[in-house]
């Protein structure tokens, strides 16, 4: 078998999903007879130029460069992994999307520090992605559980492909919406195994926005619990600020 | 007997049938018959239901088509590799209900398979049988599937070819398959059978029932997303039928309304 | 004849940065460390958002000290929203902290310091000849990891601590089991320091300033005022008349000054400045090291890490020790109004959140962390460490270089690296 | 004949000493079944637990074949969980509830070899209800009585529980904390119906509006599925170890949600939301009596209790064809 070249790279993120992968180090030190860490900077100095038959990405595009430097790795990789909610949504920081953006920017930069700011975003905006692991963080196991499956020939399926609500009741919680408590398990990707629920607290959308998700029936129940429209908005813009379902209860509020 | 553990068998001959499909001979001989169907996998990769494409005491046919994870897979297997089945499962198609009568058979694209399947039957029986007319469908030349059985198939039935846009080196018939169909007159009593993508079997059924044919006697294999091929899963369950187990072959009184 | 020492991109730091230094006729004429991160607007993008998000938030800033950053701003949003948690919520909350500044320390040093000294390029290199240093590494992660999971919901961005408390408050048999793994961690600690001190570290030494929180009580991470090598101390509410922060030219962090002078923060200093509040066991390694501290050298910031940790682990037993399963409801805020500053220990050193607070909305925030404090120190370093190596070959000055880069633990947040030479 | 059993606490004490002991305990706010370390986390003051016992049979997650190459050749080993438990408590409709899955698993041309292992090597220690909840519907089906499917059936009375046995596994529980009785008391609590001829006539009202305005409301979460006892459905997937090793696993699915019936291009047979609300209900109410020959829905109500905005199918058909 032919050893799969392997490559790290990241945008503009907090780093959070590599510390995942050094969570998931060991694991990717067994997998060393088939697949060759050949490109991460954070752990590597001699770091290969390419092509890559896997490249992981991770982090959200925010500028010019970023957007140089994704379709540069597109180029020399066959297989792109999106990597955390960053890469595949755009992460926290696209909220700035739906701000002024004078404001966001000149509450840290003065005037005209920062030239070449573009729309926050995932990395699917710009260029082909062939496989996106959701979370912020995302969670090693499935990083792992993706590579061993391509390393073997598959072309699998998002399994998470499902709302957070699956794995919370699977796990047999009570559902938090029936308690009062704000919850956007319904439309997030599942996959963390309903965490924040068993954590005790509502799910707050870090995987991203689930493209099934009723977003308008859940606002209503929302409403119905007696959230106003602006604290919902403001939850839902962390994470989901980059799904067109979504930005249209950003954009319109009660009206949607 | 377990019948999720798969069987390995041996794969005998390859073939590259178009740019996305292969059809492979393999060495497996289970008591099956025309229409039903099988799973196929390959261990670490995954399993996906396949259409006996022949009928044979001494191998089974299998054609697959590249679309995705399992299919890719399979598709890339050599001669000499092994494949993993199990099987038979479902209803097939009445074969021994039809004796005695005409037999139109119908298919388009990869919907070939089962039908292949239910001539290689017949032509083994042709003394049962009335008048046999087949009609395939495909695309282009270029995905005309089976194709090196042709000449044999026409010494006993008549084969009707035709392709949805020609090019220079085909002289046949252009048109989809069902334009086919228009000049022919069909005996009232004759069976059909219809295997295609969900449009087509819904045109060509209706054709046949203005030709006269009795809803009950046109009989279409339909096709559903299914895992375990033995009705458990559920996912190809519509209404009150699970397609891998009642089906996948339905009279057509029965299928045209097994709505969602 | 002038030359451009260009490293485009510092590799096993945490971020995206490079360094330009000029030198003309063998005399240093500039240095400078540059980010080159994407800017993301932390302090714009919490504005007009409901404090009570503030803190996840904010854990974003950083997936190295993610823990940090989340409860820096649930202190200052609790502050200013007028909310007092008990203080059994806030030893949870500092045992998150904790364990989050072991792992920090035991990646830091055992897979960007360590291959260094060394000679290997990477740790994955090192993993294949010295496995065990690797397992060791990864066996204190998976510990802090651990701490984080069961206290905290989730290894990196914690999920329990929530603005007027906790959302799950940990079992005595959860915290019992803890327990009995940091026992078993101490060894691997003091494996670690000893290793540390054993190295062969560049004779490099220059008069500095160390910042640090001090209580006088305790080595604290999540309390105190500020206090400086020198003597002179401030409380967290005047944070503003001291530092002053400076934006740098291309480059998206900006730099921290300490009335005028720059500082360095961290582990060395915070040993620098609390080191008779370390725990029995670590005095006495301490005692025993032959380094010493305080000292004058930046490489001294690795020992004290890794001095540090053993520290840490007897604090976290400690904390463990008073879990006792109770449960406390999330406290409501009291006012809707305020400002709230919070100043706190990050692994990396002094981390200061300051938020103002009108209605449901945050109205201005500031946040300054160690690295950009750090910044201007250890540019200084280099420009004074430069001239005694100038004679050597190109990868050795880089190298040298990066050791000395490394031994601040920058925290930058970066992407694609090869270091590049350019000479002029 | 029936036996006497006054001391439960004590009876359960010497199952959890020999058996793996399932039985509902109480959360926060609710029952889950969980495996019991001690007699004393099982209390008799529940409804019905939120969540089935279904998990235990059929678990979310389960792998069923492990590959492995030796000299080049793959092998597929089939694996069955063979662990001796007890399902303590299970209430009546849950009992009809495994003779669903039952019938699904084990009736036909083929035997779900899995589940049979499991089911098999389970124990049933049923009790009956002294009171209905509010969602429980068990009266239309009549599932509040059980006559078989247990191992032993237990009746609280006041002076402890009469005792049913119901199979020779059954049988070997009895001990000497349980007395020979002719008592023949049943416990049979009140609780809602349906309008019989509604269930009937369903076929009539599949185009009715009203599977359009309530799915309006649906999240399309699966809740509803994940809590009904009967729902079995699930998918099957390859795992990965090492290119020589790696199972056939498979993972509950659900109608509700999309890859449920998605294939080549994107194409899905059962989008809109209605249709996939519409074969859950027709699925659990009415085409299970042509496929198994009985109902699926139990009627023990917790696709209601569960579902967050309050969808109720029980209701929905009652008011078919009404507006
Ligand atoms: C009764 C029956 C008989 C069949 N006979 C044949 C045959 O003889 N030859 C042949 O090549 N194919 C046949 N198919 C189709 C074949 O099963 C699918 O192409 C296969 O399951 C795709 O699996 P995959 O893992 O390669 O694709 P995946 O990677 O799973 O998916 C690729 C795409 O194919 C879709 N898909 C998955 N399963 C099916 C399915 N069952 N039908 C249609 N699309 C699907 C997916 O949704 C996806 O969009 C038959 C299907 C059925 C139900
Ligand atoms: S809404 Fe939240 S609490 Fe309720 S089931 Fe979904 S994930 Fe769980
Ligand atoms: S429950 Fe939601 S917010 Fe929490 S980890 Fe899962 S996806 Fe992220
Ligand atoms: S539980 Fe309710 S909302 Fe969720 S899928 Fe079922 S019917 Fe829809």
């Amino acid at each position: 078998m032919k050893r799969l070249k392997l490559a790290v790279f990241s945008l503009t993120s907090c780093d959070g999903c590599q510390v995942v992968l050094l969570q998931a180090f060991k694991q990717l030190l067994q997998l060393e007879r088939y697949i060759e860490i050949s490109h991460f900077p954070l752990l590597k100095d001699k770091n290969k130029r390419g092509p890559f038959d896997i490249s992981i990405v991770e982090g959200s595009v925010v500028n010019k460069r970023d957007i140089k430097k994704i379709k540069q790795i597109r180029k020399k990789s066959k297989i792109l992994i999106a990597l955390g909610t960053c890469a595949t949504h755009g992460g926290v920081q696209a909220v700035k999307n739906f701000m002024p953006q004078d404001k966001v920017v000149h509450a840290v930069y003065p005037p005209g520090f920062i030239k070449d700011a573009t729309e926050v975003s995932g990395i699917g905006r710009h260029v082909k992605v062939d496989y996106e692991i959701w979370g912020c963080p995302p969670v090693a196991e499935d990083i792992v559980k993706l590579l061993k499956k391509l390393m073997v020939g598959q072309k699998p399926k998002n399994i998470n492909e499902e709302p957070v609500c699956v794995e919370c009741r699977a796990l047999g919680h009570e559902c938090l919406l029936e308690k009062g408590i704000l919850c956007l398990g319904p439309i997030t990707h599942k996959g963390c195994n309903a965490i924040c629920i068993s954590a005790g607290r509502g799910c707050y959308g870090c995987r991203g926005f689930l493209n099934e998700g009723n977003v308008k029936q859940l606002l209503k129940k929302l409403t119905e619990m007696g959230y106003s429209i602006g604290q919902i908005e403001d939850i839902l813009s962390v994470y989901m600020s980059n799904s067109k379902k979504v930005k249209r209860v950003i954009e319109y509020g009660e009206n949607y | 007997m377990n019948p999720y553990v798969p069987k390995a068998v041996e794969i005998i001959e390859r073939h590259r049938e178009t740019d996305d499909t292969v059809s492979y001979k393999i060495k497996w001989n289970p008591k099956h018959k025309p229409g039903q169907i099988l799973e196929a996998s390959y261990p670490l990769i995954g399993e996906a239901p396949f259409g006996f494409a022949s009928f044979s005491e001494d191998y089974v046919e299998l054609l697959i088509r590249s679309v995705g994870n399992v299919t890719n897979t399979l598709a890339s297997l050599k001669k000499g590799d092994k494949i993993w089945v199990r099987g038979p499962y479902g209803n097939g198609f009445p074969m021994k209900e039809m004796e005695g009568n005409d037999v139109c058979l119908i298919a388009g694209g990869t919907g070939i398979v089962p039908v292949k399947a239910a001539l290689e039957y017949i032509i083994k029986n042709r003394n049962r049988y009335g008048n046999v007319k087949v009609f395939f469908g495909f695309r282009s030349p270029k995905q005309l599937i089976f194709k090196r059985y042709f000449k044999n198939w026409e010494k006993d039935v008549e084969l009707y070819v035709s392709v949805d846009r020609g090019d220079k080196t085909w002289k046949g018939h252009v048109g989809v398959v069902t334009t086919m169909l228009d000049n022919i007159s069909f005996e009232p009593k004759s069976f059909a059978i219809i295997c295609g993508p969900p449009v087509m079997i819904k045109f060509a059924a209706e054709k046949m029932l203005n030709k006269g044919l009795n809803e009950s006697r046109i009989f279409v294999s339909l096709e559903r997303l299914m895992h375990c091929g033995i009705g458990k899963c559920g996912h190809c369950m519509v209404r009150n039928v699970f397609i891998c187990k009642d089906g996948p072959v339905f009279p057509y009184s029965i299928a045209k309304d097994l709505e969602d | 004849m002038g030359r451009i020492i260009n490293l485009d991109h510092i590799a096993k730091i945490e971020g995206h940065a490079a360094l330009y230094i000029k030198v003309d006729k063998g005399e240093v004429k500039d240095v400078k460390m540059k980010v080159t991160e994407g800017a993301r607007f932390f302090e714009g993008i919490v504005l007009d958002n409901e404090p009570e998000s503030v803190p996840d938030i904010v854990s974003r800033i950083c997936g190295f000290c993610s823990q940090i950053h989340q409860i820096t701003g649930l202190k200052a949003i609790e502050r200013a929203l007028g909310i007092e948690v008990s203080d059994y919520v806030w030893n949870l909350r500092e045992i998150i902290v904790l364990a989050s500044v072991i792992q920090s320390h035991a990646l830091h040093l055992l897979f960007f310091v360590l291959p260094d000294y060394f000679g290997f390029e990477s740790a994955i290199a090192m993993a294949k000849k010295q496995p065990d240093y690797i397992k060791k590494a990864l066996e204190i992660k998976m510990l802090s990891d651990n701490i984080c999971r069961t206290i905290g919901g989730r290894a990196i961005h914690t999920l329990t601590p929530r603005v007027g408390g906790m959302s799950r408050f940990p079992t005595r048999k959860e915290a019992k089991h803890l327990i009995s793994s940091l026992e078993k961690a101490r060894e691997t600690a003091i494996w670690m320091a000893e290793l540390f001190d054993s190295l062969n570290y560049p004779n490099f030494a220059r008069d500095r300033l160390y910042l640090a929180l001090h209580d006088g009580k305790s080595y604290p991470f999540l309390r105190g005022n500020v206090v400086s090598s020198e003597g002179q101390s401030f409380e967290v509410h005047e944070y503003e008349d001291y530092i002053s922060e400076a934006l740098v030219r291309d480059s998206t962090a900006k730099k921290a000054f300490f009335r005028q002078k720059p500082y360095m923060v961290g582990a060395l200093a915070r040993l620098t400045i609390n080191r008779d509040k370390i725990s029995k066991e670590a005095k006495a390694l301490l005692s025993q090291l032959k380094h010493t501290i305080p000292s004058d050298s930046p490489y001294m910031n690795n020992v004290a890490q890794a001095v540090e940790n053993v520290h840490l682990i007897d604090k976290c037993i400690e904390l463990l020790e008073q879990v006792d399963g109770r449960e406390e409801e999330i406290k409501k805020p009291e006012r809707r109004e305020g400002r709230g500053i919070a100043i706190t220990e990050a692994p990396r050193g002094v981390l200061i959140h300051d938020y103002a607070i009108n209605g449901r909305r945050v109205e201005r925030a500031r946040i300054i962390t160690p690295t950009v404090q750090n910044l201007h120190s250890l540019e200084l370093d280099i420009k004074a460490y430069l001239p005694e190596i100038l004679h050597m070959k190109e990868e050795k000055i880089k190298l040298e270089l990066e050791k000395m880069i490394r031994a601040y633990d920058p925290c930058i947040s970066c992407s694609a690296h090869f270091l590049k030479l350019v000479w002029q | 004949m029936p036996y006497l059993l006054r001391d439960l606490k004590a009876f359960l004490k010497t199952l959890i000493k020999e058996h793996i002991v399932i039985a509902p305990v109480k959360e926060k706010n609710h029952y889950d079944y969980k495996v019991l370390e001690s007699e004393d986390e099982f209390h008799l003051d529940y409804v019905n637990t939120l969540y089935p016992p279904k998990k235990f049979l059929l678990p979310y997650e389960e792998n069923l074949l492990l590959f492995s190459k030796r000299d080049g050749e793959f092998s597929a080993k089939p694996l069955l969980n063979k662990t001796k438990r007890v399902l303590f408590g299970v209430r009546p409709c849950d009992v009809h509830g495994i003779a669903v899955m039952d019938r699904v698993f084990l009736s036909g041309n083929y035997v779900d070899s899995f589940y049979e292992s499991r089911r098999k090597n389970t124990i049933i220690i049923a009790i009956e209800c002294e009171k209905a909840g509010e969602n429980c519907y068990c009266e239309s089906f009549g599932t509040y009585k059980v006559e078989s499917g247990y191992d032993l059936l237990l009746t609280p009375v006041d002076d402890g529980f009469i005792v049913r046995v119901g199979s020779d596994e059954g049988k070997k529980l009895i001990n000497e904390l349980f007395e020979e009785t002719d008592r023949d008391e049943h416990k049979y609590p009140k609780s809602k119906t349906f309008k019989k001829e509604k269930l009937a006539k369903m076929e009539k009202y599949f185009h009715d509006e009203l599977w359009k305005t309530e799915a309006e409301k649906c999240l399309s979460c699966a809740a509803c599925t994940i809590a009904c006892p009967t729902c079995t459905c699930f998918t099957i997937e390859d795992e990965v170890q090492d290119p020589e090793t790696g199972y056939r696993k498979r993972r509950w699915a659900s109608c509700q949600l999309k890859d449920f019936t998605e294939v080549a291009g994107g194409m899905t047979f059962r989008k809109e939301t209605y249709k996939k609300l519409r074969h859950f209900a027709y699925h659990k109410l009415y085409w299970s009596i042509k496929q198994y020959g009985l109902r699926m829905c139990i009627g023990c109500g917790r696709c209601i209790d569960t579902c967050p905005v309050n969808i109720n199918i029980f209701d929905i058909v009652n008011r078919l064809g009404e507006e």
